[in-house]
């Protein structure tokens, strides 16, 4: 009989603040074009940001929350996850969802109050977002149980943000991960903030990475900013979990560069001297500067993809902001696959109604 | 074609569909080895083993997401939940996905699922083992509730709600569990969804009920016979979406209408059937509709528990009432 | 005495209370330093102090039940639920010992406590953002639900819920945060609970509504004073326990009733005081009652969300119907 | 910045399964008062059970869970907590209820199904039973809340099982108790059953205790059925607690000698030869031992002991017996504090219907 249990998680970083190597890189540095195309999904993702926001602040779309300090996570997600494997997505992973093949059209669907922007055709196993916080985390242990049923060599990235680890679903679904082994990984993206609970009111752990041991499961540690470390860590974790061998926490640390939505104004609660100092660390801008330095990288280059991403980021607006709304009887015709008898009059009423433009 | 209980049929339905379609699985607590608390699952794993019957850890949310995750991929999952009074932890995943997520991806994703759950008092079980809360389910869009009242339907309506493609909480009446057996076609045909049935036929009033309180309806309309009263009685069965057609038509014929549930009366189901039946049978109706339903309080610990419980004598009272009016 | 809207008057009835009754805390979800999501926790930590304003982690079933914890204490808590949508994770501690607590140890503890939640749906909110769900608590035996419609209700009623000593589910109609201004005296007068507000007094149909709905309800009865129809306006504002007497009163004058809600129609609380009224006012009502509700779906993302609120069209057109009668 | 987290949980025991002293004992060997008083109320408490597992044989009583194998655990909890700290019990820890003063006869009552068996006279502000399982633990961080926010050097007892460990309710309270440094110490009894399942399915986690890791809580493994073992661990975690330093999980181990309630039949999933094994390390013949070997037992004590907890038993099953149920109008006079107006009509026709005697 023992009388200690020792537990631990690692904490993985390749990069300094600066995109400078501290160690020697893996052999994911040699894979040219892959670094690159990394990149340009950074940077695409913020240009998309960027733009929702000001359709946001003109009236053109609904409540939207900023991806600006998650890039670099998500776009990882995005590479390392195979076609088959299934992405639960949170709310702040628009770079994995880019990548999973949800269009951006899609996505300013989505936040432009419309249902078809979950309705995507590229990706048609991922899970929509789950606006309650932390629910996704039993669809996706649901999700990994259905690949064990199958005997599938697939898995599950289920995505959530260090206020998402407070809650019992994340917590239970932990857990069940482990008793079942199931192939699913964890990725907490600490951003340092829930609104405006920090992480210190959010829990006494040290780590998010540590609520891996109440299941049992391995717990991480990854500078989030740091694409080498990230891809090494969730590119193990998901071999690890298509391989039968069970699921894991990653917890990536970052933060959140803007406000939570744009709803929210993050300077009622935060100081610029922290934001100031998150900026030095951020991940878009330290890809940028490791891409310099290993020569891959010019300010040409830079200039014809910022110009690149416009471009699509513009088309995509022109064709959301070009879409009708759907008929309002829309509204009754997905909720079951056929319409009960019981709901017949009312879509009636509710076509009629909008047949002759609407009563008010 | 064999005698069965209630909640036998519920196994016999389980294994059915189990046999004939791999996509049904089963999981909940105690479910696997232990065959269920009240043995609905028994024989499952073994026959059909433990990937396809799982014993989850204890945690109601998780079983209700689980179940999505699993039906998201194609999955039929019947998921257990010890009783209904444990059921409330699971509610968020069972409202906010389990019933939206085909009208969130438009259709891109949908959940095959049913939600099971033992329901209602009598069994002098403890607290929280008695509860009768379908109302709470019937109010929300994207749900289907079920409660069968008798063998044949426990039967054909599990295997109806198994099938169906959208997401159902099928409750089962416990008290009822064991009450009766009848003989069950073993044949794997479904009964109807969306529809109540009629189980006597009558023209002085028309009595509704579901789940448990069948047997005091029914017995209600046998004594009501003898004093030459001719009750119609109507298993509601489907609670949601609810078949107001054959409700409406009995009562456009007897005139007078008695609803009766176990359920607390204040926003009961019984409010939204007497609703819909005032306004639409306004002209119809010789009498108010009454209801015969438990207090608007908690269910009493079981040495009170019958107190709570609507009695045939409480039926009789009632259609007193609508009739000398 | 100062003109503020119905948020502000959520604020100055939060700030009462406290600066009067040391045990009255708060908590929930960014409540303390961002003083809540909508703003009407404002100013609270810096004046009170983060003992009895406390941000929580992000768990509704936590807040739900710690509330329990503390007021079984004998604090009087009052908890944020961010928006409605997310109260679901936190109905299993409501249910099961919120409301039960009081009755199980026969009047040793007891928890006078209130959740509080905006509700409705209509600001162009993300999905889950727009619920309204009241129903789902006016079942529950021991609970009271309780929504103001106005900043002066606001003040007075929130008041009265803390003062309570048993459980109020406080829900706020968020589209009218900040609708109106109105002028409140902050002098801790409390409104009565379990009452109905007769907000218009007229002989011809009683108009019956709660929350943001008010507000078109009232247009509509302007509109139809203009058409020479006198309509009663009736704020239910205690939703559970539910004052039959002062509906029954009205309906009993007018011989005509139409139910406004946002809510979706099925098992919605119009159910309940429909029927309720059809039973007991059988005899003085010449036409039947006709509810204007929500549809019986999920509330659309916002580029619909108008198409599923009732508005005012459809209350004239439901008072035709039954005037026509 | 770290490469690593460590993390442990200890695991503390001083008896072999025979009593047999593993190592120098604690001062608390020296209390022969209070040794002998925890020895009487594991007695009792089996006596007492046995009573009532008999009484639902025979209709007499409910649906009951026998606490055979978890009088230990409960005795030490009652003997540890001060008056003045609120115990947050689930319903096998009738050991420590009795010791706060829930009288054997309300005991009864509650099994019985009659609620004033939790209007308990004696420990005013502890906790009824939460059937709902692990639900208990979020009132007990609530509870706990309270003493803080109100500077009280009180602490909380929280119990619970292996199978509550899984659920959120648990999980999050843990949380809070870290993040908000709260005077709560959980007490998992892991009896290796949760009814049918088996701890090995229950979690991943090698052990419950380091579920405490997750909130940042310390936890500890103790041998459940050592009292001197649980006895120091659930001292020192109290004081700490009492003192402003926090709260812990501590789990203890034992096994579920009986059925799960007497509704279940454990024989249909768990073998003789485990529940044998079991029987051998139980706490009450243990302590038993230990008392014998300390020369503060004998054959006759012992026979004095089991006549006088029978005849207690005895007292409060006739008081129990001859109890009149309430009035059935007593369901709705303590919902409210004051019986709504909606609700007298209610009242009344129940009232009217048991004045003549009931309808049916
Ligand atoms: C169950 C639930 N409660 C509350 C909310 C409101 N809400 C939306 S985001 C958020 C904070 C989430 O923080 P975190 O998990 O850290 O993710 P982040 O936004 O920082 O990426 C809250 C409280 C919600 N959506 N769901
Ligand atoms: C939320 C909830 N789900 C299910 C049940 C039914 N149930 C009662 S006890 C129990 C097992 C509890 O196991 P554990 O926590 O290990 O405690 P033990 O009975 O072994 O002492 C279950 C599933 C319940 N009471 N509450
Ligand atoms: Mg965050
Ligand atoms: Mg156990």
């Amino acid at each position: 009989m023992k009388d200690r249990y020792d537990f631990h998680v690692d904490r993985v970083r390749y990069l300094d603040d600066h995109g400078v190597p501290l160690d020697t890189l893996p052999d994911l540095a040699n894979h040219h074009d892959r670094l690159l195309a990394a990149y340009a999904n950074m940077v695409l993702t913020r240009t998309f940001d960027n733009k929702v926001i000001a359709l946001q602040r003109t009236g053109q779309c609904g409540t939207y929350p900023s991806v600006l300090g998650h890039e670099v996570i998500g776009t990882v997600i995005g590479q390392c996850m195979a076609k088959s494997d299934v992405l639960v997505p949170y709310y702040r992973d628009q770079a994995a969802q880019i990548q999973r093949g949800v269009t951006l059209t899609e996505l300013l669907l989505y936040w432009g109050g419309d249902e078809r922007g979950s309705a995507w055709a590229h990706c048609p196993q991922d899970l929509p977002i789950a606006v309650p916080i932390a629910t996704q985390c039993c669809h996706a242990v649901g999700v990994a149980s259905a690949m064990r049923i199958r005997e599938q060599h697939r898995a599950v990235v289920c995505c959530l943000g260090d206020g998402a680890s407070s809650k019992g679903d994340f917590l239970e679904s932990v857990n069940l991960a482990g008793a079942w082994h199931l192939p699913v990984v964890f990725v907490a993206s600490n951003n340092q903030w829930a609104i405006s609970t920090p992480r210190s009111l959010q829990s006494g752990a040290e780590t998010i990475a540590q609520k891996a041991i109440s299941g049992g499961l391995p717990g991480h540690v990854v500078d989030g900013n740091d694409y080498f470390a990230l891809t090494e860590v969730l590119t193990q974790a998901l071999e690890r979990a298509r391989a039968g061998k069970g699921g894991a926490v990653i917890e990536a640390e970052t933060y959140r560069l803007g406000d939570h939505t744009t709803a929210d104004d993050a300077t009622r609660y935060r100081s610029a001297e922290e934001l100031k100092r998150a900026w030095e660390r951020e991940g878009v801008k330290r890809m940028q500067n490791y891409l310099h330095q290993a020569g891959l990288w010019n300010a040409e280059k830079e200039q014809k993809l910022q110009s690149e991403c416009k471009g699509f980021v513009e088309t995509a607006v022109k064709a959301y902001l070009a879409s009708e709304p759907e008929p309002p009887t829309a509204m009754m015709d997905f909720l079951f696959e056929t319409l009960p008898a019981a709901l017949q009059g009312q879509r009636e009423r509710l076509a009629e109604k909008y047949r002759q433009g609407g009563v008010s | 074609m064999s005698d069965v209980t209630l909640v036998e049929a519920v196994n016999m339905a389980l294994a059915w569909e189990m046999a004939h379609d791999e996509d049904v699985v089963v999981l909940g607590e105690d479910v696997a080895t232990n065959g269920g608390v009240f043995r609905a699952t028994v024989g499952l794993k073994d026959r059909f083993g433990y990937k396809r019957v799982m014993d989850t850890p204890l945690a109601e949310n998780l079983i209700a997401g689980t179940a999505v995750g699993m039906a998201v991929q194609g999955l039929k999952p019947v998921a257990e939940f010890q009783f209904m009074g444990f059921i409330y932890a699971g509610m968020d995943q069972i409202i906010c996905h389990a019933a939206r997520m085909r009208n969130r991806t438009r259709g891109r994703l949908h959940c095959p699922l049913v939600y099971r759950a033992p329901f209602g008092g009598g069994i002098h079980a403890p607290e929280h083992h008695s509860e009768s809360t379908e109302a709470l389910f019937a109010h929300i869009p994207g749900l289907r509730v079920v409660i069968p009242s008798s063998p044949q339907r426990a039967y054909g309506l599990l295997l109806a709600s198994i099938r169906d493609p959208d997401p159902v909480i099928f409750l089962e009446p416990k008290r009822i569990y064991r009450a009766v057996t009848q003989a069950v076609d073993d044949n794997g045909e479904a009964l109807p969804l969306d529809t109540c049935f009629t189980l006597r036929e009558g023209d002085d009033v028309t009595l509704i009920s579901w789940g448990a309180s069948i047997m005091e309806t029914l017995e209600a309309a046998v004594r009501l016979a003898e004093q030459g009263v001719s009750a119609e009685v109507i298993d509601v069965a489907s609670i949601s979406p609810l078949d107001r057609e054959t409700l409406l038509c009995s009562v456009a014929k007897t005139g007078r209408a008695v609803i009766v549930h176990e359920a607390c009366r204040n926003g009961g189901v019984g409010a939204e059937i007497a609703a819909s039946l005032a306004e639409a049978a306004f002209l119809d109706l010789q009498a108010p509709i009454v209801r015969v339903t438990g207090y608007d309080t908690v269910m009493p610990y079981y040495r009170n528990e019958q107190a709570y419980l609507p009695q045939v004598a409480d039926i009789l009272h009632a259609v007193e009432q609508v009739i000398a009016l």
